[in-house]
C-alpha cells in the first residue's frame, strides 16, 4: 500500500491549529538558529490519515484477530476497562513532578502495586521504575553490584545465565558491566547442578535465571541451585517473564531468589502495543533493598488537614538509602502499571486461578496436538523440545525430524500456520531445542480454541513439502526477503520520492 | 475474573481429556519445599464496575494540570494529541501485537514505524533513526554508549564523555547507571554565566569520545554556540544533542548543524504526559553510527512476489542474536508510544509542526511579558532565546512560591532547587501551545500578590 | 477546515484539468435569481482544539446524572455499559460504513445483525426480529400500524386499537402521528385502580386490530393478567407487548404468554441515555406478521462458493422497492446502537442477564424500603411488583419536591403530573444496577427532611 | 466465520457484576411472571467477545478503509473530536427530563443548529426532533397537513413526486395518509413542467423534490416548479438529502420551499452506523412554525440568579402553539445533534467551501472518468445518465451500452470494483437511469484517490465480462446470494444450533 509520503496535500494542509497567542512577527526569535528547510514531511488531511492508519492496521495481527500462541510473550486479553482508565485526566494530564499531595491517588495506587507484587514474589520491598523486563534485570543487576561493593566484594565480576536464558539477560548484566558466565543444560532442558558448581567461586555476583525455565519445564533443582549460589556467596536473580505460571502455587521468594523482575506487561497484560510500552518492575529481599532506584511510594500515618484517599494514610515518595539512583527520569510508566494494577484488581487473590489456568491451556494444547498427530499420523514428524509429563505456562516442540525427513523447517511450519490464521509460536528460540516451536497459549484461550489450533497444527504438519515451503500466501504480503533488507539498508524515504 | 478466563468451569472436562483429575495434578512438578501453602493475602477480585469506580475515585484524587493554571514542564510537556490519534492507535490490531517477528503479518506496524524513521529522520536532519527507545534519558544514555564504542579506540581521551553539567540530575543518574558499567567517565561540559557553552570547556572535549548537550537546554535557553562544537571537538568526537523535538519545527536541526547522534523525549509528538510514562525516546544518528545503534529499526525490503515489503533489519546488533555482546539489551520498548508520535507528526505536516513551533514560543513570550510585569521577579537569563520554558528568579524560595501559588490554582513551575541547592529562589517556568491566556493572566495575578507579601 | 478538505489549494489545478477557470464555473447552472449573494451570516470556522475547548465547556454545564444521587428514569435508564462494546464499536470499519448494500464487503455488520435478531429474538420469545427501529416509541407505532395491515380485513372492529391508557402522553403523541394517517382510531384500553389491566377493557377489545401495553407498565408495574390477553382477545386481534428488555432476564417473555409483536426501547443494553437518543427500538413478531414487518432484515445465506453468507432480505416490504406501499418509510436507522446492544448482550450471557435483571430488581427494593422509612410518602400501588420503577404520593407537588431536594444534591425522581393533572403529587421513582447505596441514603435523607417541612 | 452461538463458555461465563443492593432471596419478586427458560443465549468471555467483533469489522468496508462513492448518501469523513465529545458525560450521562437549568449547555448546542440549520435553508424555524432524513420528511408532511386542516383545506390529500425521488419521499407521505401522484422526468432527467402542471389543482397539497435532483444536476427551473405550485396552493418541499452541494450557493428559501429535511449524517457528517443513527431536522417558513413537533428550543433574557451558558442568555424548551405533537418520545437523537454541531463549527460560515469542494470533486471525477475512458478506448461502453455541462456533488453514469454490448451489468461494475478495493457506488437508482451508477466522491476524498479511482474505474470496465461476471473475488465471500436468502429464509440461529 502507500506509505505516508505519497500523500500530496497543497502546503498548509493537514492539522489546523488556533492563532498563536502573540503574532509571530512579535515574536523575539532566536534568528541565527530558525530551520532553513521544513521537514520534509508528508501533508495530509485527517480523512487520508485516518485511512492511512486504519488500512495499516489491518495489515497487522494482534491477539484480537486471532490466536497468538507466542511463547515466552504471554499474549493474553487485555481487558478493556483498563484503557477507558488509562485516559482518565487523573493520569493523563499529571505531570510526576507534581507536590505529593497532588498525586496520593497515583502513590495509592503505585504503593498497592509495590505490596501485590512483593507478596506474589514472595519478595520485602519493590520499584515499579524500571519500564520493561531488561530494564528490570540492568536494574536489579545494578543493585546487587552496589550491594556487593558496599560490602567490600567488588571481585564479584562474573553472572552466571543457562545457556537457555533470553538474550536479555546476558545483555544486561553485560551492560552493568558483568562478564557472562554460560553454563549449559541437561538433556532434558533443566539445570545442570553439576555444571552450575564448576563455575562457582567468588568472582560470581549471581546466577540469572527463569523459573519455569525457557522449555516450560519447572526447575526442580532449583532450591538446591539456591542453595549453591549462596553457598559461595552469590546472589539469585529470577526472571519473571514466565511468572505468569506460578502465582499463588510457588514464588520466588521460597525458591531462594534475592531478586526478581516482573513483566507487567506479559502477566498483569499492559498490551504489548507492537513491541511495547511495558513495565519492568523489580522486587527484592531486604538485604537489596536499600539500593533500589528511587523514590519508592511508602506510607505514614496522616496528619490533620491532609486530603487522603485512604483513612488515615499518606503516602509518600521515599529515597532508599543506598539508591543506585535512577533509570528512568520520572516514576517509569505510570500509565502501563495503572492498566496492570486495573488488571490485578480484575483477580485479587484469585491471581492463582488466572495461573492454573494458563498451565491448564498449555498442557491441554500439549495434549490435543499430540493427539491430533497420532491420529493423523504425523506424529514421527516432531518431538517435544523436553521431556516432561507436565509442562507449565508453555512448551516447547521439535520439528528436527520433519527437518531430516522432508526438509520442512521450523519456520515453514510457522508461515504455515499464518496461512490458518494464527500468529505463529516462537521459533528457535531457546536455541537449546533443535528447530524449536515454543507455544505458550495463555488463560485467555477457549478451549475451542485451543481444539482448533490443534487440529489446524496438525494439518499444517501434514502439508506437503513445497506447499509450506511457498507459505504463506494468504496474507497481506507473501514471505519478506530479511537477507534483502540488510544487504539494501533502506531504513527511510529515499530522497527520491520526496 | 470470570469475564476473562473463557475455560472457568470447563476444568474438569480438560483435565480429565489429560488423565488428570485435578489442578493439583499439573503442578506436580513443584517440590513441596517450595510450594505455597495458603492463598495469597490479597484481596478478592472485582469486577469491571467495581474497578472503574475506585480508578475514578483515585485518579479522581490527583490534580490534573488541565485543573489549574499550570506552568510546570522540565523535560514533559502539556500538549494537545489530536483525537484521531488515540481512536486509532487503540485499534486491537495495533495495540495488542507484539513485537513484529513474523513480518508478514506485522506490515502495518512495520511500515508505521518505517515512516515514524522517515518522519524523524527528516525532522533532526540525520539519515538513520531507529523505532524509539525508552525515553529520551535512557536515549541520551545510549547515545553516550554508542558514541564509545565508536570512538573507543581512536579518542585521545579514552572512555571520557563530557555532558553539559546543566543536565538535570535525575537524567544525569539515568545515564551514570547506563554508562558506568562500561567504564565510561563522565565530566562536566560547563555553562558560562549567560547560559551559553563554555567555548573553553568545549575545546577541553575535543578528542573525548562524545559530548552531550541540550538544545534548548533544561532551562530553556536556545544556544547559537552549539553551531560550532562540531568544528571544535573534532571527527573522532561525537556530537550528541538532546532535542524537544516541537522546537525543531522551528530551529534548525542539529543534523544539519554537524550533529552526529540526536536523542530527545518524543512525548510532545503524541504523547500526553502520563505522569512520566510510557513516553519514548529518540534515537537518530548519522551513517557511521547505525551498527552501534541501539534499539529495533526497520528496513524497507521486498516479498517472495518482489513487492514491497518491510522487516526488522540490523538485528545482529540485538540482544536475541548478539547476547552479552548486543548493542544495547532493549527487548520490549515504546513502538505503540513512537506509533502515536508518527500519527500527531502525519497529521501536523511541515507547517504544521512549524506552527506548533510558533504557539510553544509565543506562549513563552506571553509569559515572559506577563512576569516581566511583576516586580519581585528577574529572569536568570534576561538577554537569552528561550523556548518553551524560562528560568525566573524569584524573591523568596520557588518552594515556598509553589506552595503558596497553589491557593490561586496556580501551579508556577518547577522548584529548580530540586536540580541544584544554589537555585533554590528560582523557578523553571513552562508555556506550551496548551497554556491559556486566562492562566497567563492568573500566574502574573498570584505572582504580584506573593511577590508583594515576600518582600513586604 | 484546512484539516478536513483534502484539494484545498489544489482547486486551481483540478478546476484548469476541466478546462475550469474559477468555482463559479461550477455553479453557472444555478439561475441567478435563486443564487446566494452574501456570505453566510455564520461564526468563522474553529479548530478541533476550540471546539472541543467549546464543547467541554457546554456540555461540562449540563448536570450528569452520574453527578448527583438520581432517580430519573421513565423510559430511559442509567446502564453500565462495558468497555469492551465502545472501544469496538467505533472502529472505523462499523462506524464509517452505510447500509450493507454491497453485502460481500458487508458481512461483518451483516452477520453482527443477524445476530441480534437472534438475541432479540431469544429474549421476547418470538421467532422473528428486524435489526431495530429509531426508538421505542416508533416501535410501538409501527407495531400498530403492522397489525392493522396484517388484521385490517378480518377485525370485526376495523381499523381500531386499543391502547393502555398509562402510555406516557409523549409516546401516545408519537403513536398518534404515525397511525393517523392510516385512518386507525386509538381507543384507551383501561386500567383498574391497583394498576392492572381491567379485564373488562380487555374484552372489550376482542376483534380489534390489535391492543398494545407495557410489561412492566409506565409506572413500573408487573401485571401478571397480560398471560391471559390473548386469550381473551382471541386470534385476529395483535397482542402487543412494550417491555423493558433487561426485566426480560428474570421474567417472562411475552411471546411465551402470547404477545404477537414485542416492541422495546433497546437502550438499557448497550447505549447510554445521551439525552435521549441515538437508542434503539426493539421490534420481533411472530412469523404471521413477518412480511408485514417495518425496517431492515438480515437473512443467512450462501454465496457462489455456497458459504455461508449474509444479506439484507425481504427487501421488497421496503420503500426503496416498494415505495409509497411499503411497510415503513424507514431507510436511516439504528444499526450503530443495536450493534452495541448486541455487543452487550453477547458479553452478558443467560445468566448475566438475569443477573443484570437481579441487581436492578434489588436496587428498586432498596429504594423502596428505604422511601417507606419517610413518613408522608406512600406508594400508589403498594401492593404491586415492580421493576425498575414505581410511583410515589408525596405530601406536596412531585414539582416542588424535584426543586426543594435539588439543593442535597437529589434528582428524586420523575414528576407525574407531566403525564397527568391528576398525578401531579406523585413522583415516579427508578432505581437501576448503577444506583448506589449512598444515593439512597442521600434521597432517604432528603426526602424525609422535605416531607416534614412540607407537612409542618 | 464463527457465530455468536458457535462460542460455548461454561455457565455464568461473561460479563462479571457486582452484588445485587439486596440478596435475590429477599426480593419481592413477581413468582408468577418468573421467566422460566432463560434466553438461549451464548456464553463468551470478554476475549472471544472482543475478537469476535474485531474479527466481523474486519469483513466491513466503511469510509476508513475506502473510497466509498455511494451517490446519494454523502460518505464523507467524520472527523474524530465528535466521537470524543459524543463521549463526554454532560451529553452521555443526561436524561432528556432534567429540569432546563440541568441542560443549558445542550439546549445551547440545539438552539446554535435551529438557526444554523435556517440560514443555511433560508427557513424561519427549524425542529432538531426528527432522528433521520424519512422521519423528517413524514413529519413535515404531518405538518403540511395540519397546516390544512387548520386552513380548512382537508381536501389536499394529494402530493406529487418526481418518478426519480427517493423512496422514502413517497413512503413518507404515504403514511401521514396522503395519496400519491408520480410525475415523470424530462429526457435529461430534469423536472418537466407540463407534466407537472398536468397533475396540479386543490387536491395537491404539496410537491416533494430534491434539488440538484437525484441525478445530481441542478434543476434549473425550480423557481418555476415553486411557482406552479404555489399558484394551486400547494406546499413545496425539499429533501435535503443533497443539501451538500449548494450550502452557501443557494438555499431552498431561495429557490421558493416552505419546508425541508435535513440528512445530518449526510451533510453534517454523523458517521452513518452501517445504517444508521441519524438525524433528520426539519426547517419550515414561518406559516408552518406553528405546528411543528415539540418542544423547540428559545432564548429569552436571563433573570436573576439563573446561570447562563452565555451571557445574558436563558435557553428554553418552547411548544409551537399549534403543534402536531411529537414524532420521537424525547428531543430526537440528541448525540447524533452534537456531532453535527461539532462539524458545523469546524467549517463555520464556511460551509460554502465544504459545497465548493464536494462539487470541485463530483466534477473532477467525471471528467476524469471520461478522460481515462476516451484514452483507454471504452468510452462506448457507457454513457452519462444525464446531459450536462456540470454536475453537482453527485453524478450517474449509465452502463446500458455495455450490458447490450457485452452483456456487462451495472452491478457487474459494482462487483468489479469491490475487487479493486473500492466501495461500489449506487446501483439501480434512480430508477429512470437504465443500469445506473450513481456516484458521490464527496468533499473529503484527495485529488489522488479520484484519479485513481478513475483509472480502475475504467480498468474495470475494461475487463473481459467473465471475469466480471465471477468478481469480486478477493472480498470475504463471494457474490452472495440474495434470492436463496428469500426462499430459504433464516433470520436467526437456527434451534438446531442452539
Ligand atoms: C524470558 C524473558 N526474559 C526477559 C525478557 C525481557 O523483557 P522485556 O521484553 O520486557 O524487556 C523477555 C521478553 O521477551 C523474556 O521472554
Ligand atoms: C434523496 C434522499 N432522500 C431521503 C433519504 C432518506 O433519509 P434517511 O436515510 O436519513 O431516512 C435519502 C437517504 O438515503 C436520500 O438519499
Amino acid at each position: 500500500m502507500n506509505n505516508l509520503w505519497d500523500h500530496t496535500g497543497a502546503a498548509g494542509a493537514g492539522y489546523a491549529q488556533p492563532a498563536p497567542l502573540v503574532a509571530e512577527s512579535e515574536l523575539n526569535l532566536a534568528t541565527s538558529l530558525l530551520r532553513k528547510e521544513a521537514p520534509r514531511w508528508p501533508r495530509l488531511s485527517e480523512p487520508e490519515m485516518v485511512r492511512h492508519y486504519t488500512n495499516l492496521s489491518r495489515r497487522n495481527f494482534g491477539i484480537d484477530t486471532g490466536f497468538y500462541p507466542l511463547g515466552s510473550c504471554t499474549m493474553k486479553h487485555n481487558p478493556r476497562v483498563n484503557e477507558v482508565i488509562a485516559q482518565m485526566p487523573g493520569i493523563c494530564d499529571v505531570h510526576p513532578h507534581q507536590p505529593e499531595h497532588h498525586l496520593q491517588g497515583l502513590l495509592a495506587i503505585f504503593h498497592e502495586m509495590q505490596h501485590m507484587l512483593a507478596v506474589c514474589a514472595g519478595m520485602d520491598e519493590v520499584t515499579l521504575q524500571p519500564v520493561a523486563g531488561a530494564q528490570g534485570e540492568f536494574t536489579a543487576v545494578r543493585c546487587i553490584q552496589e550491594y556487593f561493593r558496599e560490602r567490600g566484594e567488588a571481585q564479584r565480576t562474573r553472572i552466571v545465565v543457562p545457556d537457555s536464558a533470553h538474550g536479555t539477560n546476558p545483555a544486561s548484566a553485560a551492560m552493568a558491566g558483568f562478564e557472562i558466565v554460560e553454563v549449559p543444560s541437561t538433556e532434558d532442558g533443566r539445570i545442570d547442578l553439576q555444571a552450575l558448581e564448576a563455575v562457582l567461586d567468588d568472582t560470581i555476583a549471581a546466577m540469572m535465571i527463569t523459573n519455569p525455565n525457557t522449555l516450560g519445564l519447572f526447575e526442580t533443582d532449583i532450591a538446591a541451585a539456591s542453595e549453591l549460589v549462596h553457598g559461595v556467596g552469590g546472589q539469585m536473580y529470577y526472571d519473571g517473564a514466565n511468572f505468569n505460571a506460578i502465582i499463588g502455587r510457588t514464588s520466588p521468594g521460597l525458591m531462594g531468589f534475592d531478586a526478581v523482575h516482573y513483566n507487567l506487561h506479559k502477566t498483569f497484560s499492559q498490551p504489548h502495543g507492537g513491541g511495547g510500552p511495558g513495565s519492568g518492575p523489580i522486587g527484592v529481599k531486604a538485604h537489596l533493598a536499600p539500593f533500589l532506584p528511587g523514590p519508592v511510594v511508602d506510607v505514614r500515618d496522616a496528619e490533620a488537614g491532609e486530603r487522603t484517599v485512604e483513612a488515615g494514610r499518606w503516602f509518600h515518595w521515599r529515597e532508599p538509602e543506598h539508591s543506585i539512583g535512577k533509570v528512568q527520569q520520572w516514576h517509569g510508566n505510570a500509565g502501563a502499571v495503572l492498566r496492570c494494577w486495573a488488571f490485578y484488581r480484575r483477580y485479587g487473590r484469585d491471581l492463582r486461578t488466572m495461573s492454573e489456568h494458563a498451565v491448564l491451556n498449555a498442557n491441554y494444547l500439549r495434549h490435543a496436538i499430540h493427539r491430533e498427530a497420532k491420529d493423523a499420523g504425523v506424529d514421527h514428524l516432531f518431538v517435544d523440545g523436553a521431556r516432561t509429563d507436565v509442562a507449565k505456562h508453555e512448551f516447547t516442540l521439535s520439528m528436527q525430524p520433519a527437518k531430516e525427513a522432508l526438509g520442512v523447517t521450523a519456520m515453514d511450519i510457522a508461515k504455515g500456520l499464518l496461512d490458518m490464521g494464527y500468529m505463529a509460536p516462537t521459533v528457535y528460540f531457546p536455541l537449546v531445542v533443535p528447530e524449536c516451536l515454543m507455544i505458550e497459549p495463555t488463560e485467555t484461550e477457549a478451549k475451542d480454541t485451543l481444539d482448533r489450533f490443534a487440529k489446524d497444527f496438525v494439518a499444517v504438519v501434514g502439508t506437503d513439502p513445497a506447499t509450506l515451503h511457498a507459505a504463506p500466501v494468504t496474507t497481506p504480503v507473501r514471505r519478506v526477503d530479511e537477507v534483502y533488507a540488510a544487504r539494501n539498508l533502506c531504513l527511510r524515504v529515499p530522497e527520491d520520492d520526496l | 475474573m470470570v469475564d476473562q478466563l473463557p475455560n472457568l468451569g470447563r476444568e474438569a472436562e480438560m483435565l480429565s481429556a489429560m488423565g488428570y483429575t485435578s489442578m493439583d495434578d499439573l503442578f506436580s512438578d513443584v517440590p513441596v519445599d517450595v510450594r505455597m501453602q495458603e492463598d495469597l493475602p490479597l484481596r478478592p477480585s472485582q469486577t469491571e464496575e467495581e474497578i472503574i469506580a475506585d480508578a475514578r475515585r483515585l485518579l479522581g484524587a490527583n490534580v490534573p494540570l488541565g485543573s489549574m493554571a499550570s506552568f510546570i514542564g522540565a523535560g514533559l510537556y502539556r500538549n494537545h494529541v489530536p483525537a484521531a490519534v488515540f481512536q486509532l492507535v487503540t485499534r486491537g490490531e495495533f495495540l495488542t501485537a507484539y513485537t513484529p517477528y513474523q513480518a508478514e503479518v506485522s506490515q502495518g506496524m512495520l511500515q508505521a514505524m518505517w515512516e515514524f524513521q522517515g518522519l524523524i529522520s527528516e525532522l533532526v536532519g540525520l539519515p538513520v533513526a531507529n523505532l524509539s527507545v525508552y525515553d529520551g534519558s535512557s536515549a541520551a544514555a545510549e547515545a553516550i554508549t554508542c558514541a564509545v564504542r565508536v570512538h573507543g579506540r581512536k579518542a585521545t581521551q579514552k572512555g571520557v564523555v563530557y555532558v553539559s553539567e546543566l543536565v538535570p540530575p535525575d537524567r544525569w543518574s539515568v545515564i551514570h547507571n547506563y554508562t558506568q558499567g562500561g567504564g565510561i567517565e563522565l565530566r562536566k561540559l560547563r555553562h558560562l554565566e549567560d547560559g551559553t557553552l563554555d567555548p573553553a570547556s568545549v575545546a577541553e572535549a575535543a578528542g573525548a569520545c562524545a559530548v552531550y548537550v541540550e538544545q534548548p537546554n533544561p532551562l530553556g535557553l536556545l544556544d547559537a554556540s552549539l553551531v560550532g562544537v562540531k568544528d571544535i571537538v573534532g571527527e573522532h568526537t561525537a556530537f550528541i544533542v538532546g532535542v524537544n523535538p516541537v522546537s525543531l519545527g522551528l530551529y534548525e536541526a542539529p543534523g544539519h548543524y554537524g550533529a552526529d547522534i540526536v536523542v530527545g523525549e518524543g512525548q510532545p509528538f503524541g504523547s500526553p504526559m502520563t505522569a512520566g510514562g510510557p513516553i519514548y525516546g529518540i534515537f537518530a544518528c548519522s551513517n557511521a553510527y547505525m551498527r552501534q545503534m541501539p534499539g529495533r529499526i526497520v528496513g524497507r525490503t521486498i516479498d517472495e512476489d518482489e513487492q514491497t515489503a518491510y522487516c526488522l533489519t540490523l538485528s545482529t546488533r540485538e540482544q536475541h542474536i548478539r547476547r552479552h555482546r548486543a548493542t544495547s539489551n532493549l527487548c520490549t520498548n515504546e513502538t505503540l508510544i513512537a506509533l502515536m508520535g508518527a500519527m500527531h507528526m502525519s497529521l501536523l505536516g511541515p507547517e504544521g509542526v512549524r506552527a506548533l513551533a510558533v504557539r510553544n514560543a509565543a506562549a513563552l513570550h506571553a509569559v515572559v511579558d506577563a512576569l516581566q510585569g511583576v516586580s519581585g521577579v528577574e529572569l536568570v537569563h534576561p538577554d537569552g532565546h528561550h523556548f518553551n520554558e524560562i528560568a525566573v528568579r524569584l524573591p523568596g524560595t520557588a518552594a515556598d512560591c509553589i506552595t503558596a501559588l497553589e491557593a490561586h490554582g496556580v501551579l508556577p513551575g518547577f522548584d529548580l532547587g530540586r536540580w541544584s541547592d544554589d537555585r533554590a529562589d528560582q523557578l523553571l517556568v513552562t508555556a506550551t501551545d496548551q497554556t491559556r491566556p486566562e492562566e497567563i493572566e492568573r500566574l502574573a495575578t498570584a505572582m504580584a500578590a506573593w511577590c508583594a507579601e515576600v518582600v513586604a
